[in-house]
């Protein structure tokens, strides 16, 4: 998500809107520093942030597929966000309350920013969906084109930490409720893709990774 | 007394100007003009360096880059309020610049082509800004001296930061080394130019001086910053590309190749390697977030009137 | 003697209906729905290997990539020209492609992963486009058999390209052999899938055998395929990711298990990982050409009255 | 220029058009692939077609501006093959004629294919500027906006086998007569990019390399 945030730099469509969308991609990415960092110790196999961030193909990576899709307009990135923030919410919250100590303090720190994220998300969603004839055509086709990406979101998985599933709640009624007061209809459920926690992503990942990857690895080993 | 004497006081007496307070319609003029091309250079600024966020080598590093360009979009947003203390607005100034009727710093028409440029920005073109602008927290506009000293505190954070991805690279493999060199010997020449043309060719020098709004002048300036460069280099371990520079006892000061002023002109006039590309990017940017823009408008309308029609009910 | 029983002497006789003979209009709209999506495959199936062109590995694989994408559209053009002797043209074809109405190979539904699924897809799809469509070139209608004549041909040769792209893999570097065998893990169930429903679900089936269009039954060729790649995989050094897959003395044929045919309905119905995504592509493409195509009609037809105009001063 | 050609994969404006970039892309492939090999051999350091192609970072790279330039929309495409095939034809024809005797059997063969690319960006470049007013703007849009950096192509150099400022006749020539024809103007000559040969190169060609070189780069030593 931070990476296509930062792919906004200096394009946003106002220049609050370049600085909105930097903070929250410095949240998503100091967020991923501290996780990346704690898995690679729990792997124990010597692999800090770095390596795992610069070092792994996109088979390896197991992202959801919702953040690795294209940008598209700016109702488009507001959907990912949206999305994304009603999702990160419930989970950090309930990560923070979790018996392991390290990543209920990663979790309450990012708890906090994804507070900020899903108001950030939300009231444009608004904005867009109750603003001109043309935003709100663009911003429920954004909705459309998001939503099938979250079904994966809520896949259950009992061995993790909190069961996804369990978050599926909150997040209905989130979404339910800002895309109500966004004048916006909630897409039907129907097809919804599925594979990022697998390593099965999209063709778009792989594009992502070559350039976010290219200058670390053109200097095997060097420091940064 | 007359308002123009009480400016001259002012002024004369070190103090500052402050919006509601009488001023020279040229001296407005002049600041609006110095602002808002300040802000304009912060915004434009953002595209070279913006350029590798998604391409940094190592998460701290980007987190650093993302933070430094976030930075400037704020800069611009306090230069450009405070150029509307002055009765302009910020539509206006942001459509001067679409239109090319207002300059940026021609710094940024100038390429990043690899990782190392952002430390060489960092390091020399930083540098040179804050050389700029730290007399400017003392200019006699009340309003731009403090945006300035918010300004010169970020900035100089930001030189901090591209000084250590430099040292970073000095002191990493063959090739991050010859990286940084490369760097330096494009960024140099260029960075030296940010400080204008000569003393003897500058044209809005002597006014600005007079009003306090510059305090020093290109050339010593330029000097300042050669001599504060020449030993930061030497702890980078990098080579300036200046087979002339050399101390001079007698002027307690670096002798140094003067930039070549006529590539300054051409870029300034709209001919460096990135003026079209930077103007367009912004241009595109500007087009393509019209219909957020519009849509924020008539959100923000609609509530206003919903808030008007739902008042007799209440009352 | 009547036209009906022209046509049935030469199905009988296994010659060839030519476009000005008599068909029954079945067998022509038949004919037309296949050929088109036969055409709408080569054009849509373009995109997960031209996914790959600028990313190939070595120079000789682009050029070989680019001339196989390449070839692809060129069977698109030849397939569309067999179904407009059949008196719809192309642009009434390609407009059922982008609104939906026609289909397109399900395989193509799937993303493209891996550089190493550029060979899977040369060493399988196209190995079992081969197998569905040698048959194709003893069909009875002339236009489509010669067609096919020509696709299968090159075809052989984009398989056999495949296959060389793996056998480098999988003798490669560990890091090679683990995508060679990450990619046919991945295609080897979506190209048994290709052959379609199993022949007991088959809609289509007994009325194309018929009329000699189709001459294999899914099951049959799907069995052709499977045994044709147990080989071809041991000369790779690959697994075929089945556990049950063995040699059957009896049938004299590998037993091997059957693709999730709900996931093949799933996906042309719609609902595959990329069939959005493809038809986007293709729609985007399109549009974006319109004013290019617009243009060339407008050219040919101010070039077509000034050969009018000018004829009268010539006479 | 046939990598990015090969962006045009599957998204030419019509499915002929598909066929002829990619032909072109081939043909520019196929040169590229023998001067590059006989480069590498004349270096003597061991380096083939594709260690030079892979295996340099833009910085080394010693093209024109104008091949790097990202493809715009088809007009723009069209540009930049009309101006790289009025340089090419005279170029190959001279090296053709020259005394390396490896050199001209490769311009030889590249000097018919120029004439086919030069060909098609005629034929396209009248159509679109005679075309309907949509593409007339377009196009000249397109011309003026390659222009500058045809400049580049012949600065002189009397070191080279051919020195490109000898062919500088020919080009203006075939442009002159396109463009009159396709009723566009000749844009005015100003501002004139350069520093491709020298390696200073626009900001686009480190992300074409970064797309271009990754799989190469993922695996170091490997065969293909």
């Amino acid at each position: 998500m931070a990476q296509r945030l930062g792919e906004w730099a200096a394009a946003a469509p106002e220049m609050e809107e370049d600085i909105a969308l930097a903070n929250i991609a410095l949240d998503q990415l100091g967020a991923a520093r501290l996780l990346l960092s704690y898995a690679g110790e729990a792997e124990g196999a010597g692999r800090d942030e770095d390596a795992l961030a610069f070092l792994r193909d996109d088979r390896q990576f197991r992202n959801c597929l919702l953040v690795e899709l294209p940008n598209g307009d700016f109702g488009q990135t507001i959907a990912k966000l949206l999305f994304l923030s009603a999702y990160q919410l419930p989970l950090y919250t309930a990560l923070a309350a979790g018996p392991d100590e390290r990543l209920a303090a990663i979790a309450a720190k990012a708890r906090k920013e994804s507070a900020y994220h899903l108001d950030h998300g939300r009231m444009w969603t608004i904005r867009l969906g109750d603003g001109t004839a043309e935003s709100h055509a663009r911003m429920q086709a954004a909705v459309d084109a998001v939503w099938p990406y979250t079904a994966e979101l809520f896949a259950s998985d009992p061995a993790a930490p909190v069961d996804p599933a369990a978050l599926r709640g909150a997040f209905d009624a989130t979404v339910a409720e800002v895309l109500a007061e966004a004048t916006l209809t909630r897409p039907a459920d129907g097809w919804a893709p599925t594979g990022g926690r697998d390593g099965l992503h999209t063709e778009h990942l792989s594009f992502l990774l070559a350039e976010m990857q290219v200058v670390h690895r053109a200097h095997p080993g060097a420091r940064w | 007394a007359e308002p123009q004497d009480h400016f001259e006081s002012v002024i004369a007496a070190d103090q500052k100007i402050e919006p509601r307070d009488w001023m020279p319609e040229d001296y407005r003029r002049s600041l609006v003009r110095q602002i808002a091309q300040h802000a304009h250079s912060e915004i434009i600024g953002m595209q070279p360096e913006g350029n590798w966020i998604t391409r940094a080598p190592s998460l701290k590093r980007k987190a650093i880059l993302l933070a430094k360009v976030q930075d400037e979009a704020g800069h611009g947003l306090y230069l450009y309020a405070a150029a509307e203390t002055l009765g302009v607005d910020r539509e206006e100034l942001v459509e001067l610049l679409l239109n090319g009727r207002q300059k940026y710093s021609s710094i940024f028409n100038y390429p990043t082509l690899t990782w190392a440029d952002v430390g060489a920005i960092g390091w020399l073109v930083d540098g040179a800004a804050i050389v700029n602008q730290v007399p400017l927290c003392r200019c006699s506009y009340g309003p731009y001296a403090r945006a300035m000293i918010r300004v010169c505190k970020e900035e100089s954070f930001h030189q901090r930061q591209g000084y250590e991805i430099l040292h970073t690279l000095a002191h990493g493999t063959p090739g991050q080394r010859a990286m940084a060199q490369d760097a330096v010997d494009r960024w140099w020449y260029p960075s030296l130019a940010m400080f204008g043309p000569p003393d003897a060719d500058s044209t809005h020098s002597a006014k600005s001086m007079a009003w306090k709004i510059k305090r020093f002048s290109n050339d010593d300036l330029r000097q300042r910053f050669v001599d504060m460069c020449v030993q930061q280099a030497e702890a980078l371990g990098l080579r300036i590309p200046d087979p002339d520079l050399r101390w001079n006892d007698e002027r307690q000061a670096y002798d140094y190749t003067q930039p070549d002023y006529d590539e300054l002109m051409r870029v300034i006039k709209g001919d460096g390697p990135c003026n079209r590309q930077r103007m367009e990017h912004r241009r595109r940017a500007h087009a393509d977030g019209a219909w957020v823009r519009e849509a924020a408008a008539a959100y923000a309308a609609k509530r206003a009137e919903r808030a008007q029609r739902e008042e007799p009910v209440a009352a």
